[in-house]
This record gives C-alpha cells, sequence and structure tokens, in this order.
C-alpha cells in the first residue's frame, strides 16, 4: 500500500470514528486553501509595497510641515486610521455603485467594478495612512545632532533626506513595520466579505459548502498562524541585519533577563 | 547691511565682523569679531552661558546670526531678510559650500548611527565634494589611519568607545580637508580617561599648521596649543591675546575670576 | 401586507427581541431575513414573509410557543446542530449532502432555479460557455453546489445574502446569478431594480444538488421531523396554507 | 444628506450597540489583561510561558477568523461539551457575546503588554517599600502599582482602545445589527450605500475624538506628582 493512501485511511478513520474534526475533508481540499493563502499574500504584500511606495513622500511632506500638503495628508491619515477597514471596503466596493457617474466612467470596468481592486485600493491607501504616520514619527525622532552633522558637512536638505534621516528613519522604523505587516495581513481577511477567495473565503467556502461549524476556519487559522510565524522570522533577519548599529555589542549578561521576573 | 568684503587679505581664511545673536528677546551674542589666519589655533574660552558654542554654530550657520557677517577666505556668506524681518541666508547653496570648506567637530560626536566608521567617512566625500567611491575610500584610508581608527573602520558607532566615536568624528571633519575646522567642545562629553586620546589627535592636528577655532575647557590645551586665545563673557569679546599672557598675565578681573575657579 | 400578516411581524419582532435569553421551552426556529419574499427584514426591524407565516403556522397547528432566531445563512446548519435552534425554516432544500447532517420534514414547498442575466444576454449554460463567466450565488446554497459541478471553470462569487448578489448584478460586476425563480421574479425582476434583466435558459434540473423540494431541516434523529410533516399537511388540508401562499404568489408553489 | 436623517434612529441604535460591545469588550480585556501580564511577570516559568503563548497566538491569527471560529464553532462546540458531560442542556453564543469574547481575547492580549511595560515601569523599589511596611500583595496592587501603572500604560491604553473600537465593525459581517450593519442596511435599501459609509465613518471619528478627549483628562488625573519634562 502507497504510504499516502494509507495515511488517507488514516485520516478517514480519525475523522469518522474518533474527532469532531473532518479531516478527510480538509485534506481534499488544501490545494483549494493554498490557492486562497496566495490571494492573501498577494494582497497583503502588494497593499504593503504600493502604500509603502505612497507613504514615502506623504512623509515626507507631513515631516517638513508642508503649508496646505501637510494638513490635507494629515486629514487623510486621521480619516483611514480612525476608521474600520472595514467600512472603507464597503466604501468603495458597495459605495462607489450609488454613482451612475461613477458605473459609467472608464474606471468602472476594468477596475471598479472588480472586488480585487476595490480591496486593493482600501488596503493600500489604508497601510499608506498608518505607515505615513509611524514613519514621520521615526523622522521626526532622527537625533538632531545626526541632521546637524549632515548639515556642518554641506549636505544639501535632499542629500540629508537620502543619506541620513531617511535610512536612519527606516530602519528604527523596522520593528514597528513588522507590526504594519502582520495588521495588514489580519486587515486582509476583509476580502472575504466581498465575494474575494483568500484564506478565509476558502474556509468559509468550505463550511458553506459542507455545512460545517469549524473545519474551514481552524485550516484558515492554521494557515495564518503559518505565515506570521515566517513573517516574524524574516523580521527577525532584516532587524538582525538592519539594526546592528543600534544593539550594543556586549552580549546580553545571563542575569538580564531574570530583572524581568 | 551690505554684503562688502571686510577683508581683501586672503590670507584671513575666517573672518568675523560684528555679530549678533538673540534667542527671541534674550541676545546670546551682542556684537563679536575676530579673524583667523592661515595656521591659526583660536581657543575660545568662557563660562557656560557666554556665547562661545553660539558664536561657532553661527560661523557655518547651523545658527543664523541675527545680524553681523561672516567670511570665509573673503567670501562673505550673503544674508536676506524675510518678510518678518529674521535675517537668513540669501543662498542656500553657497551655505552649503561654505559649510563643505569649513568642517564641525561636535561635543556629541554626532556621528551617523546607522552608518559604519568608513561610511561615515565617505559619504560627505562622496555626495558633497562629488568624489568617485574608490577615491574617497582611499582618502578616508588616510584620515583613519591618521586619528588610529583605521582598524575600527567597520564597526558602527554604538559598537565603539566615546573617544574612538569622536576620534572617527574627527576623522570625517578632516577628510573634507577644511580650510578651517571648528570644535565644539570635544571632549566634555567624554569619561576623563578618554580625554587624552583626542587631545592628542587635536593637538597633532593643530602642529601640522591646521587653523582651528576651539571651543574648549581644556585649560591646559588652550594654553598649550593656541595661537590666540579669546575669552567671551556675556556674549562680548572680554579680553584676547597670545596664551602666554592670557594665562599668566590676565588683564580684566572677569578672567581672572574665571581662571582662578577653573584651575583647581 | 394585510393586517394579519402585520400583526404576525410585529409579534415576531418582539418575539425576536428576546431571543438570546432561551428558555428550553418553546420551538425555537431558525430563519433568515433577507430573501423577500420568502423572508425579509421591515423597516421596523420585523421579519415577515412567506417561510415566516408558514412557520408560525406550524406552531399553531402543533400548538407550540415559537421563538424565531436570526441566523446568517452560511452558519444557518451549524446552528441547528449546536442546537442554537430546533427547526430551520429558511427555503432550505432537501439534498443528500444536507441529509448526512440532518433530518429533513416532508417538502413545503417545491420551486425550480434559473439564472438570471442582463436581458439579451445569449450566455450558454455549458461549461464552455460559461468559462470565466462570473457568476454570484448565495453561500452555501445548494445552488453553489450546481454551479461548481456543472460549471467549474465558472468565475464563481459567493455572498452573504441574496440581496447583495442582485446588487452586484444591476452594479454590473456580475454577469449573472442562480436562485429560485420565484424569489427571483418577487425579489428582482418584478422591482425597479430589475428593470433590464430577465430569465436565462431553462429551469435547472440537477436533483444531486438542488434536491427534491423545500423541507424543514432538525437535528437527526429528532421526532420533530414526524411531526412537521403531518402538521404540514394539515395546514395544506385545511387551507391555511392556500391563504399564505396567496398572500404572496399567484399560482401554488407547493409543486404537485 | 436628507435620507441619513430619516434613519438616524437605526443609526443610533447602531451606535449604542457597538459602544456597548466596545465598552464591554474593554471590561473583558482588561480583566484579561492584567492575568497576562500578572502571568509574563510570574517567577515560574510554566505561567510564564503560558502568558507568551496567549500573545503569540492572538498575534498570529486575524480577529475575524476568531471571531467566526467562536461564533459558529463555538456554539457547536459548547454543545458537544454540554451533551457528553450532561452539565448543561444549551448555552447560546449569540453574535454579542462572541464579539465581546472574541474581543475581549484579542485586546485582552494587546493589554497584557501594554500593563506588563507599566508593571515594569514602576521602580521596584517602591514595591519593596510597600512590602517592608507590611502591605498585603493586594494593598501592593491597589495602593502603590495601580495608580502608577496607569499613567505609564495610558498612551499605549488609548491606542488599544481606539483599535478595539473600530474592530467592533467586524462584528457586522457575524450578523449582529450594530453601527456598520444597520447603515448597511439602510444604505442598501435606499441605494446610497456610499452616503451611508461616510457617515458610519464620521460616527467613528467622534466615538474615537470623544476617547481621546476623555482619556487625555485621565491622564492629567494621574499625571499628578509627577513633573513634565
Amino acid at each position: 500500500m502507497e504510504p499516502e493512501q494509507s495515511f488517507y485511511d488514516y485520516l478517514k478513520n480519525i475523522s469518522e470514528t474518533q474527532s469532531p474534526i473532518d479531516f478527510v475533508l480538509i485534506y481534499d481540499n488544501l490545494d483549494r486553501f493554498v490557492d486562497g493563502a496566495l490571494v492573501t499574500l498577494q494582497l497583503t504584500f502588494l497593499a504593503l509595497l504600493v502604500g509603502g511606495i505612497i507613504a514615502v513622500p506623504l512623509t515626507i511632506a507631513r515631516a517638513y510641515r508642508k503649508p496646505f500638503l501637510s494638513p490635507a495628508i494629515r486629514v487623510y491619515t486621521y480619516v483611514f486610521c480612525g476608521t474600520p477597514l472595514l467600512v472603507q471596503v464597503y466604501l468603495f466596493y458597495f459605495g462607489l455603485g450609488q454613482f451612475t457617474a461613477v458605473q459609467e466612467s472608464f474606471l468602472w470596468d476594468p477596475i471598479l467594478s472588480s472586488p480585487w481592486w476595490c480591496v486593493m485600493i482600501a488596503f493600500t491607501l489604508n497601510t499608506a495612512a498608518y505607515t505615513t504616520e509611524f514613519l514621520r514619527g521615526a523622522i521626526e525622532t532622527t537625533p538632531h545632532g545626526e541632521v546637524e552633522a549632515a548639515k556642518a558637512c554641506g549636505m544639501s536638505p535632499y542629500a540629508r533626506m537620502r543619506l541620513v534621516v531617511l535610512p536612519s528613519a527606516f530602519r528604527r522604523a523596522l520593528p514597528a513595520y513588522s507590526n504594519e505587516v502582520i495588521f495588514t495581513l489580519h486587515g486582509s481577511v476583509i476580502a472575504s466579505t466581498v465575494t474575494l477567495q483568500d484564506l478565509l473565503g476558502v474556509g468559509r467556502w468550505l463550511n458553506g459548502r459542507y455545512y460545517l461549524a469549524y473545519e474551514g476556519f481552524l485550516t484558515a487559522m492554521v494557515f495564518y498562524m503559518a505565515i506570521v510565524f515566517m513573517i516574524t522570522f524574516a523580521f527577525r533577519l532584516a532587524e538582525k541585519r538592519f539594526l546592528g548599529h543600534l544593539r550594543p555589542r556586549e552580549t546580553p549578561q545571563p542575569g538580564a533577563a531574570r530583572v524581568a521576573a | 547691511m551690505n554684503a562688502v568684503s571686510t577683508s581683501a587679505d586672503t590670507n584671513v581664511s575666517l573672518g568675523v565682523n560684528d555679530l549678533h545673536k538673540s534667542f527671541g528677546t534674550h541676545e546670546v551674542l551682542k556684537g563679536v569679531s575676530l579673524e583667523a589666519r592661515e595656521g591659526d589655533v583660536i581657543s575660545l574660552l568662557g563660562s557656560s552661558g557666554s556665547g562661545k558654542s553660539t558664536l561657532l554654530r553661527c560661523v557655518n550657520m547651523l545658527e543664523t546670526p541675527t545680524s553681523g557677517e561672516i567670511s570665509v577666505h573673503g567670501e562673505v556668506i550673503k544674508m536676506t531678510q524675510d518678510r518678518g524681518g529674521i535675517a537668513r541666508p540669501a543662498d542656500p547653496r553657497q551655505v552649503e559650500r561654505i559649510r563643505a570648506r569649513l568642517a564641525m567637530v561636535f561635543q556629541s560626536f554626532n556621528l551617523w548611527s546607522h552608518m559604519t566608521v568608513m561610511e561615515n567617512v565617505i559619504a560627505g566625500l562622496i555626495h558633497v565634494l562629488k568624489q568617485s567611491r574608490a577615491e574617497a575610500i582611499e582618502n578616508a584610508k588616510e584620515v583613519l589611519e591618521r586619528v588610529g581608527m583605521y582598524e575600527r573602520r567597520d564597526y558602527y558607532p554604538a559598537h565603539i568607545s566615546g573617544g574612538q566615536q569622536q576620534r572617527a568624528a574627527i576623522a570625517r571633519a578632516l577628510a573634507m580637508e577644511p580650510e578651517v575646522m571648528l570644535f565644539d567642545e570635544p571632549t566634555s562629553a567624554l569619561d576623563p580617561e578618554l580625554v587624552g586620546e583626542v587631545l592628542k589627535v587635536i593637538r597633532s592636528l593643530a602642529e601640522e599648521g591646521r587653523t582651528m577655532l576651539v571651543v574648549t575647557h581644556e585649560m591646559a590645551f588652550a594654553r598649550d596649543v593656541s595661537s590666540n586665545v579669546i575669552f567671551l563673557h556675556q556674549g562680548l569679546i572680554e579680553e584676547q591675546g597670545v596664551p602666554k599672557q592670557m594665562f599668566t598675565d590676565p588683564k580684566s578681573a572677569r578672567l581672572k575670576e574665571f581662571l582662578s575657579n577653573t584651575r583647581h | 401586507m394585510t393586517f394579519k400578516n402585520k400583526l404576525l411581524a410585529s409579534a415576531v419582532g418582539a418575539i425576536a427581541l428576546m431571543a438570546g435569553m432561551a428558555t428550553a421551552e418553546p420551538l425555537r426556529i431558525g430563519v433568515e431575513g433577507a430573501y423577500p419574499p420568502f423572508s425579509q427584514k421591515e423597516a421596523d426591524g420585523s421579519l415577515s414573509g412567506f417561510d415566516i407565516d408558514i412557520a408560525l403556522a406550524l406552531c399553531e397547528e402543533l400548538e407550540r410557543e415559537c421563538e424565531l432566531v436570526e441566523q446568517e445563512w452560511d452558519g444557518m446548519i451549524p446552528a441547528l446542530i449546536a442546537n442554537k435552534y430546533d427547526a430551520i425554516v429558511a427555503s432550505m432544500s432537501i439534498t443528500e449532502d444536507r441529509l448526512r447532517l440532518v433530518d429533513f420534514s416532508e417538502k413545503y414547498y417545491q420551486t425550480p432555479s434559473r439564472f438570471v442575466a442582463a436581458e439579451g444576454a445569449t450566455f450558454e449554460l455549458t461549461p464552455e460557455g460559461t468559462a470565466g463567466l462570473k457568476i454570484g450565488v448565495l453561500r452555501g446554497t445548494t445552488l453553489q453546489c450546481h454551479v461548481e459541478k456543472a460549471f467549474p471553470d465558472a468565475d464563481l462569487r459567493l455572498y452573504n445574502t441574496q440581496e447583495d448578489v442582485f446588487a452586484d448584478l444591476v452594479a454590473g460586476r456580475l454577469d449573472m446569478q442562480l436562485n429560485n425563480t420565484l424569489q427571483a421574479i418577487d425579489g428582482f425582476l418584478n422591482t425597479p431594480q430589475g428593470e433590464g434583466f430577465a430569465f436565462l435558459g431553462d429551469n435547472v434540473d440537477d436533483p444531486e444538488c438542488l434536491g427534491e423540494g423545500t423541507g424543514i431541516a432538525v437535528r437527526k434523529g429528532d421526532e420533530l421531523a414526524a411531526e412537521l410533516s403531518t402538521a404540514i399537511a394539515a395546514i395544506r388540508a385545511d387551507g391555511t396554507y392556500a391563504a399564505i401562499n396567496d398572500t404572496y404568489f399567484d399560482v401554488d408553489i407547493y409543486g404537485e | 444628506m436628507d435620507v441619513i436623517f430619516e434613519y438616524k434612529q437605526i443609526l443610533i441604535e447602531g451606535t449604542l450597540v457597538t459602544i456597548s460591545l466596545a465598552v464591554l469588550s474593554l471590561l473583558l480585556s482588561i480583566a484579561l489583561g492584567l492575568m497576562g501580564a500578572y502571568a509574563k511577570l510570574s517567577p515560574k516559568r510554566g505561567v510564564r510561558r503560558a502568558g507568551e503563548l496567549y500573545t503569540l497566538f492572538v498575534r498570529s491569527v486575524p480577529d475575524l477568523v476568531l471571531m467566526m471560529l467562536i461564533f459558529y464553532g463555538g456554539q457547536t462546540l459548547m454543545s458537544q461539551v454540554g451533551a457528553l458531560t450532561g452539565l448543561w442542556g444549551y448555552i447560546d453564543i449569540n453574535q454579542f457575546m462572541a464579539g465581546v469574547l472574541t474581543l475581549g481575547f484579542i485586546f485582552g492580549a494587546y493589554m497584557s503588554e501594554t500593563f506588563r511595560g507599566a508593571i515594569l515601569a514602576v521602580p521596584s523599589g517602591q514595591i519593596e517599600a510597600a512590602k517592608a511596611v507590611g502591605m498585603t500583595p493586594s494593598q501592593v496592587f491597589r495602593i502603590v502599582t495601580w495608580p502608577q501603572m496607569v499613567r505609564f500604560a495610558l498612551p499605549s491604553f488609548t491606542n488599544n482602545w481606539l483599535v478595539l473600537v473600530k474592530s467592533t465593525a467586524l462584528v457586522s459581517v457575524i450578523g449582529l445589527h450594530d453601527l456598520v450593519w444597520n447603515a448597511f442596511t439602510a444604505g442598501r435599501s435606499t441605494h446610497m450605500l456610499f452616503s451611508f459609509m461616510i457617515a458610519v465613518m464620521v460616527i467613528y471619528l467622534i466615538i474615537t475624538g470623544l476617547s481621546d478627549v476623555i482619556l487625555r483628562a485621565v491622564d492629567r488625573k494621574y499625571a499628578a506628582g509627577v513633573r513634565k519634562a
């Protein structure tokens, strides 16, 4: 007997006799969950990428208190950080359909009629708003002396920004950014409320299709945990690589860990 | 005030003429003038609040003077006034150019914490002086060896001692081949046992004929190394002269008092 | 809406308020609320519709006190199994898949299902003809089963409520949708919203997925199924069913 | 605008549901957060590990997934356990309870981090001094730790609360008639979903704005005796 076959039988046996969870259904639909995971990852990282790119100029405009532009950006971040992502997604997906002008516009057919695009727009604007705010915090806490040193050796404002302020701010923002990545991943589940088959969408599909109460959600949960684990691991590597300059060189004293206790 | 060159004498590396600086209603500098000729090592003394650090920071426009004139090798920094009547540099490009000819060493080192020692030194060479990377590294090697920091070139600032950080900062300033070096209390943030290594470097720079303006509390250094000493009190030059005369035969009562308080 | 229905609706509203502080006594019936004219929410928050009236009529027939419990569609069966309520009266078709999990009463109505698309649409209802077409159905329905089986290459979109399906059909996000013909007529085609849309193709013939009529689901082994079957026969016989039927439909939806 | 005003009653009712959901979840999260914080600071390795796992778990699972699991799966689980043990017949987990349980559980983990940091920020010497005058552990907490902790915890606490308020919106997906659900229903039947979603955003901004004002006042109260830098 092939090992895979015997494993399948084992699952079947367990599911029918001992377990309240139907492992066979999960096993049979694993490929769907993998597809869902890809949708989730695509939405999350594309939104983070585009949102991050948008956030940099917004942050600079905010940090340098550009008149008109800076207050306008503040309003944008205030609204997008102060309201639920779900409502923002509804606004783009269901809300824009309220206007016939929008439905008849050239944007409707390729973009706004697609749930994928609506979700992408909402996610991107959302993460760009959060990223702008905490990057601004990081820029404003750039050690003043380092900026002065850059001025003193004759760097232009542009060079100061590019060489000193941004690289240093990006690195210090890295730990906060790992939170932003995880929250964006958490937020991506909202895609399933507008018909997208992301991880949670597949979980809900499985439960709906076979009238189950937890199998779909539990499987989705395990996938999410694996993704978060990988993200955390990646950030740990990145912090080791990019934040070496902030860590004291000495290895921690063996007694230091016990101070907390 | 019109931008008229105060001196045609190009031997004057740095000229300061009637410099005033106020923070709000508080006037810190009340009209200071000085001249540094090539090879001069000028020590600025004074108790805290006398305005000596402000003077140094005004020289390279980290603080904008309220009025007065600063020139480097005869080139006067052009000033203008904004609508509120507040002075500001007329041409930011000129300020950047002049800053590249001056070099500042800070009390708190101000090394860029995300760059290694080497990267700190070459950043200005590449991006301000437009040297090629290879050229910059070659020059950086020279100055880092000069201050005894070449071995530590790949360390981040947080991973070396304060004395080493300040030597790296001096190398960063030196690499720019400045016409005048400005030192703002370069040893006062250091632990006593680290002061010596930094002073040694500054002293060797003075001996090779660098033009320097040094704000310091190290009396021995001021006495042994400077060619001139300026004593500031409440925003004005109270007394100036050669160190020997200043330290052995102070004229003003305030300098006497200052010296007796600082010499234990 | 008739006076009687209004009375019923307000009674239901009052009962729905008390859901949650459940006592074991009354018969608890799971219903939906976004499937007009079978069940819907009135502006005042009360429930009405064919399913609701049938449920209340059956309770009267059984001489049981009843309590309606609202539930999103996709959690309907799990919640029944979890004892959140004792029976589902929510236009639920009797299918093989569901019979593995729950028992059903005899059917209380049987209507066909049919696609709806823009008027003049010429989609071919074949696997090739529907490849890539955006088809909307309610999540966890027999129709989901049918589309997945018969049109595997279609872009199937699953919705939480039937109203959302219609909204997206109007908005142009869907090429077509599939559901119960009566619901499509009264809930959509006969409303201003449904202008410009029409049925497409024939009634769907797929007993394996769509089942044989709409029944009342109860937990496995519950004698309630038999009691309800008897009650359905009784209200069919005494004219109560016909009265409710006529409130909503022009034809007898019980089927043959 | 007029239409939204016509529906003001259902928007107000929804808002009240949202607020009570948020407040109850907050209370639960404070209780769980204090327990979690003390677990993380426990001298016992196993307890400490449990506290850390709690945070790790919550960080790994999106809120809506947990909420659906509790709402759909929790009900089934409760019934199965009840039937198996015979301890209870039927306990209803409605949308409101599922919302409070999920949000309370999730934000309890974030609160435990907040409180842990705040407890650590209270100088240990002061706690020793309190023990030295013979206070019981609960007195130490009430008289010395808590009042100082509040001040250290407040910024992070405020942030958690604002995120919590926004997270309540998810409960509409499992069908609780909160602000979002009510506005969505109204918007759908009037074909004015855009306007209603904007109204919902404004209401959320008002709630968070008010919270900010209130928590700032609390901060001023607890900042007494602290020298501002």
